[in-house]
Formats: C-alpha cells, sequence, structure tokens
C-alpha cells in the first residue's frame, strides 16, 4: 500500500472520528473517539517522518500520541468520573440534522482545498480538505452541544484540525514551535478544566447554557 | 514675496476707486428714478443734483440722538454703509473681472449685505420706539423670505456658468457669446422682484413716505438725523446701484471691457449707464404702475419670484 | 546581555517575586520598580531603534522595526500605569477585606506577566513565538477575569477562553498555512517562520494557500483584538476583570493583537497588494464599528460600555489600515498611541467610581456622582472627551486622518456610514457619561452610602494619565513622533 | 471724516413717540417682532392664542385680561422625537446580539468562516 494512501486512509479516518463524535451522546465515548484521532494524527506524522527526509517528525509524532493520544483523554475521563456527569444532554440539533449540517461543512471544507496546488506526495489535496473540514465540524460541535466537556473535546478537534495540516503538507514547521504550540494547548486545557471544576462547583452542572447572565 | 503684495496692492486700487465711483454716480441714480416717476406722473421732478444736495446738507447738520440710545445706534448706519460700499467691491462693473473677486463670489457678497441689513435692524429697535420695533420686524421678515429666492436666483446663474464667483461668471458669459436661453427671461424676471424687495420699492415697501402703516426701510431709520441719515441713504442708493449692477452683469454683460484700453473702458462706461438706466426705468414703471402689496401678501410675490428661480434651474438643466 | 532580552527578563522576574508571598509593601514596591524599570527598558530599546541600530536578539526572532517600538513603548506604558494603580486599587479593597492575601499574591504575580507577553508579541520577528505569547496573554488573563470569582466572572472567563482558543486556533492554521504558502522558500530551522524572511519571500509565496492563511490568521488575531464578529467575549471579561487588568487587556492586548494583524496585513500586501486584507480589514473595522454603536446608546453597565468603546476604536484602527495608504496607515497608528494614552484614564475612573459604589451598573452607582466622587467624575468626563474623538484631544486629529484617508480613497460611501456611525458613538456616549456624572443626585434614602473618595496612589496615577494624555493632544515628543512615522513607515512605505 | 467732524456737537433729544409718552408698553417686545414670521410659517409654528378675562361682578366689568400664546417646537416633535426614537428601537433591537448565549457566539464565527471559506474557494 503506498505512503499516500495510509496518509489518505489515516486523514479519512480521523474525519470520521468527528463525524462520530458529533453523534455521540456518551461523554466516554467521545473521548475516546478523541483519543483515537490524535493516534491516527501520530500515524500521519510517522508515516510522513518516514517517507520524507524529515526526522524530526518522529519528536512530533511521539508528542502528539503521548500528549494528545493518552495523556489529555485521560485527564478528561477522570474530570467526567470526578464529575459524575455522563451524557449529553438533548443539545440544540439533534443528530441527524447535525450530521446532515457537517456534509455540507465537509462539502465547504473540500471545495476550498481544490484550489490548493499539488503538495509533492499528491496528498496535500485530501490533507488540507479533510483539515478544514474537521475544523468546521469542531466548530460545529462546539456551537450545538451543551455539555463544557464536549466544547472542550469540539476545540481538540480544531487543534487536530490545525496540527494535521501542520504535519501533512509543510516542509516541517520549526521544532521548538510545534513544541511550544502543544505546550500551549496542553496548557489551554488543563485550565479548561480547572474551570469546568469551579463551574460544576458554581452551578452544580456542565450545562454551558446556563451560562448566559451577562446581557447587552 | 513682492510681487503678491503689488498684486493685493493693485487689486485694492482699482476697489477703492470703483467703490468711490458707485458712491458717486449712486445719489444721481436715486434722483433719475424720482425724476422719470414725476415725469410719469407729468410733474417736473426734483433737481438731477437734488441727491447731492440733500447729502450735503444732512452732512452739515447737527446728529440728534435719543437719549437711551446705546452705541448700536452709532454704529448701525456706519456698519450698513461700511458692508454696501465693501460689496460693491465683489461685483464687476465696467471690467470683466470685479476689484475683489478672489476674496469671495456670491455667498461674501450676499452675506456683506445681509450683515448691513442685520446691524442697521439691530439699531433700529436699540431706540426702543415703536417705529424702529416694527419696521425692524418687517425687514427681517422680509429678508428671511426674499433671501433664499435671491440666492437662489443667483446661483441658477451660477451653476450655468459653472462658478460662483462674478468675475468668472461674467468671463464665461462673455466667452459664450449672447446667447439667450430661455431660462435666464425666467431667472431674470425672478432676481426683477427680488431686487425690488431688497432695494425697498413699491410693491413691498414704500420709499417715499412716512405713512406708520405701510413704511418698512423709512421706519428703520426714522431717529436717525444729520451724518447718520446721510450714511443711511447713500448706503441704501449704492445698495441699489449695485443690485441693478449685479442684474446687468448676471444677465446682459455685453459691452463690458475685457481689457485696460481707455476705449474700451470708455464704451463699457456707456453701455453699462445705458443699461442701469433701462433697468432703473423698469424699476419706475413697475413702482408706478402697482400699489403697495399688504406685508402678508409679500410671500406670494416672493413665491412666484421663487417659482421662477425654479423653473429656470430646471429648464437648464433638463 | 542584550537590551530586549533585559527588557522581557525584568518584568518575567517581578512577575515570579510577585508570585511568592511576601511582606505587603515589599511587595508592592517589588511591581512597581519592576513595571517602572521595564518602562524604561522600554524607552531605552525606542531610543537605540532610532539611533539608527536594529535590536535583535537570538538571531532576529526578536527583532524591534519602527513598529515594534511603537508598540513595546505603549505596552510599557501602560504597564507602569496599570502596575501603579493596582497598588492602590488592592489597598482599597482589602481594607473592605474583599481582597485576600491569596488574591493579591495572583494580581502581583499576573500584571507583570501579563506585561512580559505583551513585550514578547510586540518583539518578536517570529510569527510562532508570537502565537505563543498571544496564547500566554490569554492564559493570564482567564484568572485576572476570575479574580473577583463571582458567577458572571466564570461565566466570563469560560467565553473568554472558548472564544479565545478558538481564535487562536484559526490564527495557528493561518501561520501554518502562511508557512506552507512558502514551502521550500522560507528555508530550515526556527527563523524560518521571520517575519522579514516572509517579508523577503513575498513575491513568490504560493497565492491560494496565503490568501487561506491570511483569512484565517487575520480571523484568529481579530478575535483576540476584538473585532467584530468576534468580540463577544470582550464586554463580560472587561467587566468582570479588576480595572487595571481590564486597562492592560484594553490597551497591552489590543496593541498586541492588532501588531499581529499589521504582521500579516503586512505580508499579504507585500504578496497580493493592499487590496485583499485591506478590503477584509475594513469591513470588519466597519462591522466592529456599527456593531459597537447600539450598544453604548443603551448601555446598562460603566465597564461594558468601555469595553464597547474599545471595540469601537479597535473597529476604527482596523480601517485606518483597511484604507490603506499612507494616510490611512498614519491615522491607524496615531490613533493607536492616542488611545493608548486615553482609554486608562478612561478605565482608571470608571474602576474607582465602581470601587466607590460597589458596583459598576448604572442604576446601583446612581446619576449625578460628581458631588460624591468629585474628582473619579471629573477625570471620567475628560476621559470621555477624549475618548469620543473631541476636538482638542489627539483622537480628534487620528479620527481625521483616517476619514480624510476614507474619503480620499474609492470607499465614499463607507466612510460616510463612518462618519455617522462615529457621530452617533459620540452622542451616546456623552449622553450615558453625562447621566451618570451630572444627573440628578440620588434621592437621599437610598441606604447604600458610597465610601468617601480618599486621594492615595492610584487617584495620584490618574492624575498623572490624564495629564499626560492631555498634554498629547498639543505636544507629541518628537521621539514620540519620529517614533509614529517609523511605524507608518513600515506599515506602508519601504519597510 | 464724518465721525470726527460730527462727534463733539451731538444733541440728545429723547426718542419721537409720535408725542405721546414712550413707555415699556410702547415697546416692540420679542413676540411682537417675531408675529408677522410666526404668521406667514403658520403651518409650521402651529401657534396658539389663549385669552382669559376674569369678571367677578359681571362679564362687562372685566377686573383681568390674560392672554397667552405658544408655538408649536415643530422640530422637537416631528424631527428629533421620533429620530431618537427610532435610533433607540433599533439599539434596543440590535441588543438580542448579545444575549449571553456562548452557542449563539460561537455561531457568528462559524458563519464569518463559512462565509470567507465559500469566498475564498471561488476566487480560485
Amino acid at each position: 500500500m503506498a505512503i499516500s494512501d495510509l496518509l489518505i486512509l489515516c486523514a479519512a479516518g480521523m474525519l470520521v472520528t468527528a463525524y462520530l463524535m458529533v453523534g455521540q451522546k456518551a461523554l466516554v465515548t467521545a473521548v475516546r473517539l478523541y483519543g483515537f484521532q490524535s493516534l491516527l494524527l501520530g500515524i500521519v506524522a510517522a508515516t510522513i517522518a518516514i517517507s520524507q527526509p524529515r526526522r524530526e517528525l518522529f519528536v512530533t509524532a511521539a508528542i502528539t500520541v503521548a500528549l494528545k493520544a493518552v495523556l489529555i483523554p485521560w485527564f478528561l475521563t477522570r474530570l467526567i468520573d470526578r464529575i459524575g456527569i455522563r451524557r449529553e444532554i438533548e443539545p440544540f440539533l439533534n443528530v441527524p440534522t447535525s450530521l446532515l449540517v457537517c456534509l455540507g461543512l465537509t462539502v465547504v471544507g473540500y471545495r476550498v482545498s481544490t484550489g490548493f496546488q499539488e503538495g509533492a506526495l499528491g496528498v496535500a489535496h485530501h490533507l488540507i480538505g479533510v483539515a478544514l473540514s474537521m475544523l468546521l465540524i469542531g466548530l460545529f460541535l462546539m456551537v450545538t452541544r451543551k455539555k463544557a466537556i464536549t466544547q472542550i473535546l469540539a476545540l481538540l478537534t480544531v487543534e487536530n484540525a490545525v496540527f494535521l495540516v501542520a504535519v501533512g503538507i509543510t516542509p516541517g514547521m520549526p521544532l521548538v514551535v510545534e513544541l511550544g504550540i502543544a505546550f500551549d494547548v496542553i496548557l489551554a486545557v488543563l485550565v479548561l478544566g480547572i474551570l469546568v471544576h469551579r463551574i460544576v462547583d458554581r452551578f452544580e452542572s456542565m450545562d454551558v447554557s446556563r451560562l448566559s447572565k451577562l446581557k447587552g | 514675496m513682492t510681487p503678491i503684495i503689488s498684486e493685493i496692492g493693485r487689486a485694492f486700487g482699482f476697489a477703492l476707486l470703483q467703490a468711490a465711483g458707485l458712491l458717486a454716480v449712486a445719489p444721481l441714480l436715486k434722483t433719475t428714478i424720482k425724476k422719470m416717476k414725476a415725469r410719469l406722473q407729468n410733474r417736473q421732478g426734483p433737481p438731477l443734483m437734488q441727491g447731492y444736495y440733500d447729502l450735503a446738507k444732512l452732512l452739515r447738520k447737527e446728529p440728534v440722538r435719543s437719549d437711551v440710545a446705546s452705541w448700536v445706534f452709532v454704529a448701525g448706519p456706519r456698519v450698513y454703509f461700511a458692508a454696501a460700499v465693501s460689496a460693491t467691491t465683489l461685483v464687476p462693473v465696467l471690467i470683466d473681472a470685479a476689484p475683489l473677486e478672489m476674496a469671495g463670489g456670491i455667498l461674501l457678497l450676499v452675506g456683506t449685505l445681509a450683515l448691513g441689513r442685520f446691524m442697521l435692524a439691530t439699531a433700529a429697535l436699540d431706540t426702543g420706539s415703536a417705529f424702529g420695533g416694527m419696521g425692524a420686524s418687517r425687514d427681517m421678515t422680509i429678508a428671511a423670505l426674499a433671501e433664499p429666492a435671491l440666492m437662489l436666483g443667483l446661483f441658477t446663474s451660477a451653476l450655468a456658468a459653472g462658478s460662483l464667483n462674478l468675475g468668472s461668471l461674467v468671463r464665461t458669459t462673455l466667452q459664450g457669446g449672447v446667447t439667450f436661453h430661455p431660462s435666464d427671461f425666467l431667472a431674470f424676471a425672478g432676481l426683477f422682484i427680488i431686487v425690488i424687495a431688497e432695494t425697498g420699492r413699491i410693491p413691498v415697501d414704500n420709499p417715499a413716505t412716512h405713512l406708520e402703516l405701510t413704511m418698512i426701510h423709512e421706519a428703520m431709520i426714522l431717529e436717525y438725523a444729520g451724518p447718520d441719515l446721510a450714511l443711511v441713504e447713500w448706503a441704501s442708493a449704492v445698495k441699489e446701484l449695485l443690485y441693478l449692477t449685479l442684474l446687468v452683469d448676471l444677465f446682459v454683460p455685453a459691452g463690458i471691457a475685457t481689457s485696460l484700453a481707455p476705449l474700451a473702458i470708455v464704451v463699457a462706461l456707456l453701455a453699462w449707464a445705458g443699461k442701469v438706466l433701462v433697468l432703473a426705468m423698469a424699476v419706475t414703471v413697475t413702482e408706478s404702475t402697482n400699489a403697495k402689496l399688504r406685508l402678508f401678501r409679500v410671500p406670494e410675490l416672493v413665491s412666484i419670484s421663487l417659482g421662477l428661480a425654479f423653473l429656470a434651474l430646471a429648464i437648464r438643466f433638463l | 546581555m542584550n537590551l530586549l532580552v533585559w527588557t522581557l527578563a525584568v518584568p518575567l522576574a517581578t512577575a515570579a517575586i510577585g508570585a511568592l508571598n511576601g511582606p505587603r509593601k515589599f511587595k508592592e514596591a517589588v511591581m512597581i520598580g519592576g513595571l517602572a524599570i521595564t518602562f524604561v527598558l522600554c524607552i531605552a530599546t525606542t531610543r537605540q531603534f532610532l539611533g539608527g541600530a536594529i535590536p535583535a536578539a537570538f538571531g532576529e526572532a526578536l527583532r524591534v522595526d519602527g513598529l515594534s517600538a511603537l508598540v513595546v513603548v505603549l505596552s510599557g506604558f501602560v504597564g507602569l500605569l496599570s502596575g501603579t494603580y493596582a497598588v492602590g486599587y488592592l489597598r482599597r479593597n482589602e481594607a473592605r477585606n474583599l481582597v485576600t492575601p491569596r488574591m493579591r499574591r495572583e494580581i502581583h504575580g499576573l500584571l507583570p506577566a501579563y506585561v512580559f507577553a505583551t513585550l514578547l508579541v510586540s518583539m518578536t520577528n517570529n510569527l510562532g513565538i508570537m502565537w505563543i505569547a498571544v496564547e500566554l496573554t490569554t492564559l493570564a488573563s482567564v484568572f485576572l477575569i476570575t479574580f473577583h470569582d463571582r458567577d458572571t466572572s466564570l461565566e466570563a472567563a469560560w467565553k473568554f477562553l472558548v472564544l479565545g482558543s478558538l481564535g487562536l486556533g484559526f490564527a495557528l492554521l493561518g501561520i501554518v498555512l502562511l508557512f506552507a504558502a512558502g514551502e521550500e522558500h522560507l528555508g530550515e530551522g526556527l527563523s524560518a517562520l521571520n517575519w522579514t524572511r516572509f517579508m523577503q519571500v513575498a513575491p513568490s509565496l504560493h497565492p491560494f494557500t496565503l490568501r487561506l492563511g491570511v483569512v484565517f490568521a487575520l480571523i484568529g488575531y481579530g478575535t483576540k483584538a476584538g473585532l467584530a464578529p468576534m468580540h463577544t467575549w470582550k464586554p463580560d471579561a472587561y467587566r468582570e476583570a479588576p480595572s487595571p487588568a481590564g486597562v492592560l487587556m484594553a490597551v497591552g492586548m489590543l496593541n498586541g493583537a492588532l501588531y499581529c494583524v499589521l504582521r500579516i496585513h503586512l505580508i499579504s500586501n507585500a504578496a497580493l497588494g493592499p487590496a485583499f486584507s485591506g478590503d477584509l480589514l475594513l469591513t470588519l473595522g466597519l462591522l466592529s464599528v456599527f456593531i459597537a454603536t447600539p450598544f453604548i446608546l443603551v448601555q446598562w453597565n460603566l465597564k461594558r460600555l468601555l469595553a464597547y468603546s474599545s471595540i469601537e476604536h479597535v473597529g476604527i484602527m482596523a480601517v485606518g489600515i483597511g484604507l490603506g495608504g499612507e494616510a490611512g496607515a498614519f491615522g491607524a497608528l496615531l490613533h493607536m498611541t492616542y488611545h493608548s494614552l486615553a482609554k486608562p484614564v478612561a478605565f482608571f475612573s470608571a474602576g474607582t467610581l465602581a470601587q466607590l459604589h460597589s458596583s459598576s451598573n448604572f442604576d446601583r452607582i446612581g446619576t449625578g456622582t460628581v458631588s460624591r466622587a468629585p474628582i473619579a467624575s471629573g477625570l471620567l468626563v475628560l476621559a470621555t472627551l477624549m475618548i469620543t474623538g473631541s476636538p482638542p484631544f489627539g483622537l480628534f486629529f487620528s479620527e481625521m486622518v483616517i476619514l480624510k484617508a476614507g474619503f480620499g480613497s474609492q470607499h465614499v460611501t463607507a466612510t460616510t456610514l463612518f462618519l455617522a456611525a462615529l457621530i452617533v458613538l459620540f452622542c451616546g456616549f456623552v449622553f450615558q457619561i453625562g447621566r451618570l456624572v451630572l444627573g440628578p443626585p440620588r434621592d437621599p434614602k437610598d441606604r447604600r452610602v458610597p465610601k468617601a473618595e480618599q486621594f492615595d496612589l492610584s487617584m495620584a496615577t490618574v492624575i498623572v494619565a490624564a495629564i499626560l494624555a492631555s498634554i498629547s493632544a498639543f505636544y507629541l515628543p518628537a521621539s514620540l513622533l519620529a517614533l509614529i512615522h517609523a511605524a507608518t513607515q513600515v506599515v506602508w512605505g519601504t519597510a | 471724516m464724518i465721525e470726527r467732524w460730527a462727534w463733539w456737537s451731538v444733541r440728545r433729544v429723547a426718542t419721537w413717540g409720535c408725542g405721546g409718552e414712550l413707555s415699556s408698553r410702547t415697546e416692540y417686545t420679542a413676540t411682537a417682532f417675531s408675529k408677522p414670521l410666526t404668521m406667514i410659517f403658520r403651518a409650521i409654528y402651529r401657534p396658539t392664542r389663549q385669552v382669559e378675562t376674569l369678571a367677578q361682578v359681571s362679564s362687562y366689568f372685566t377686573q383681568e385680561v390674560r392672554y397667552r400664546s405658544e408655538i408649536e417646537p415643530t422640530f422637537e416633535r416631528y424631527v428629533y422625537g421620533p429620530l431618537l426614537r427610532g435610533v433607540l428601537r433599533v439599539a434596543n433591537g440590535m441588543k438580542v446580539l448579545q444575549a449571553g448565549s456562548l452557542h449563539a457566539y460561537l455561531a457568528y464565527v462559524l458563519v464569518l468562516g463559512v462565509l470567507l471559506l465559500v469566498w475564498l474557494g471561488g476566487t480560485k
């Protein structure tokens, strides 16, 4: 199986996980889906590191897998256990309609990606298409879901999409910058987690739509 | 730097010359109109020099001022006179360029005249007599009606010539050759009515009477005597001459000199005098054939003039 | 060590010391001293820049050109102002035991950290480090917003962080795409992401990827700057944050985010010509001004009013940059300078008023505050005149320059709408503050007696800031003016 | 020139009031001054008049006559009033934009993102 097929497979896999996340009700499964998605991202990074003379990608792949596939899901699951709210309450849009909207967003993402010139591996077009669609789907997930944890997951999906682009088509972002960005993402998740704790202590629920006192 | 100073110096020189010239001729115009009116009523009428005799007499007399009047009463005639004289420098008379035309165009002209009118009205109120109050109130009412129509009339012809500056306005109409666009007649008629209103001629105000109920301009200057009265009389005469010259410039500038050659100046002088005389005759005829309108009929007259000006505007640009 | 490194090290050290607990007097002295030294170092950097040498460190990763020098000096100034004001602010709150020593430590640690982050943003030449620095400011602001730990501050912090992280996600995608557009031209290693490298390589960047990257980057940094429609977090965040932190966010972060927007705008200018990102910025700017107008007219809270005013000012600057041309760029930068001078006065006086009445809602403060707090109300009125761009003050001139640029360009209708919005904003703002300050005094039986206004360090800072802001209207120090011109050269001319 | 010569011999005389004594009652007040204008522009000013005659014994022996006239503040009532109310109504209408729900705020960014992507997609 050629390298580019593997890449496209992994990218498609990530897109499918994003779709599943939209259709998902239980929080824990959503976190596991996110973990799997990060794993796929790690695989993409590793395959590109092998096929191209970009050794530092191995480091990025290792960080991605370690941080995003393992650490963050563990942190989020521990958060869910501590809070004890397991199921997503009824979102704004029911699942079938939100899936339809996701399809629409994917079409938009792909339409834009056709503008890219053929990357070195001829894969750029697909990677960009998947990344943009995942970005839009992540944003859509944030708009329709009420649970704070799901919003964090959506944010991380957006973050994964950006990393997919960072890994996929560029000839390798400087390592220091990638480390800095990974570190910042972890910090952001940490702070989000602290905030969720304080929100849950104060409002006894993770329902973000209840947070709407500040008007006008 | 020096060329500019000499340039300004020359302009001011011309301005003084023109102002002095118009000042000299103004009383003559007033008395000619009186004489023509008398002729129509087959009376003898005053001698042509009567205007100058009156001014000389008044200048020699002792100024009488009311004991309650403040400095405004004194300042009134002087500002009125100064406004009238400075307005004359903005209008081309013999040459196709006004001496101080770079200072401003139609707006400055109307503004200066309005300043004079305002100052006279305030001075009239200063004496506290009922006449001054009535005169000022009526004058201001007519001004409120006439000035918009005046501006519109002037703008119509200015738009045709493409500039507000009277000098260039005359030059463009001259270059354009003597073409009588139908809107010129309408604009001329509209402006003629306004000139009658502004100079206080019969249909709007009766200059010859001191009858309390009918006089407007006269009521304002009732309290003045001696030099103050002389200043006001002289200024209103110059104003009238200025309005007539304005009408001539806007509509029939033919004959005006385009260079400083003495021959051209003489020709321009004759042409200008003739045209102003013709206009004076028109004024006399309107004065003799019309009765004075009641104050609340004046808006109708002015609305006719506004209508004419709008029509002229519409015709020219549609 | 290099001057730039010192300018960054001092606030970092102040933050570190501030975070430890120690005697109050010592902590306050450290904070004010640290921020004062930072400000002096910022001036030294700009002086070095004006002297002709381009200060740089870490192999061009930190590089100060005209634009960054201006933002550095403004951030340093605002940092010092908010530091000194924070001392008085904390003392007053502590006297009314609203602030525990732990919270005080938080402020002593976070304010200098915030200044460090904004300085890092404005100094860095590397787009990657710039992104990380902006992320740091976001994280620092979250803890500043949850300082008072009210229900609403949690809500504001959550919205701030979610929208902020989303914006930064977009910005990161923008930078990645910009980098992708450069491919092999940009070279290897950390310096590949340098802004100067991008400018050299600009014509050979792949247009479509660049266009996509510029759009995402502008949306991302636009969110941090508070451009509409991504501005929604700003009113909530400014209401909850304590006023010294509010000023840092309203001026420091705003200048920093605009600095990033400008860097991206310049790359797009060099590669695609001013039309592309100029029009985008113009639309976002106009949108911000139009969205801010109604909320200022019918506002119910003093700090939110100032938040919408800073959204409006970001809009004005974005319009200035969007219009492009020498006048547009100069107008926007002049606006940024005067805004950084005038806005702290407004925030501080509003903060004092809110603190005396222990609430920033108009109905809780009541009208006619001039009788109860004359100095603060007077300063607030002065600040309002400055912010709304009334003639004698500086913002009037910058708005005039921008309007001149607007009417000069082919966006005449947009500029007329922009002018109309400015007028309505002026009326709304003056009406609100007028009613608040000069309205009928509160009925005596209202039991909430506001605290008496005492003259302390923070009041002195506000007065000094007000004096500086008013002087700046008539006399700008020559070096500051030279700096603005140098910055305009960068934004418009041959940087 | 005229000023210098005439200044020293000014005669001060009472204002001429048609022979009758001049008092504040014969003077032109502001209402009188503006009366012609308000009458001409009746449609805009809409002057109103109220005359009350007070008489105890019989209506023939009036003690007091009260005259009260007003002109209608046309501009405030017909121009500025509606304008202000309209602007404030629009402003209140726009308040719904910032109604507190984070989801709405995120939706704004999503819509903006999609619009820009569609627009960018177009300009290949």
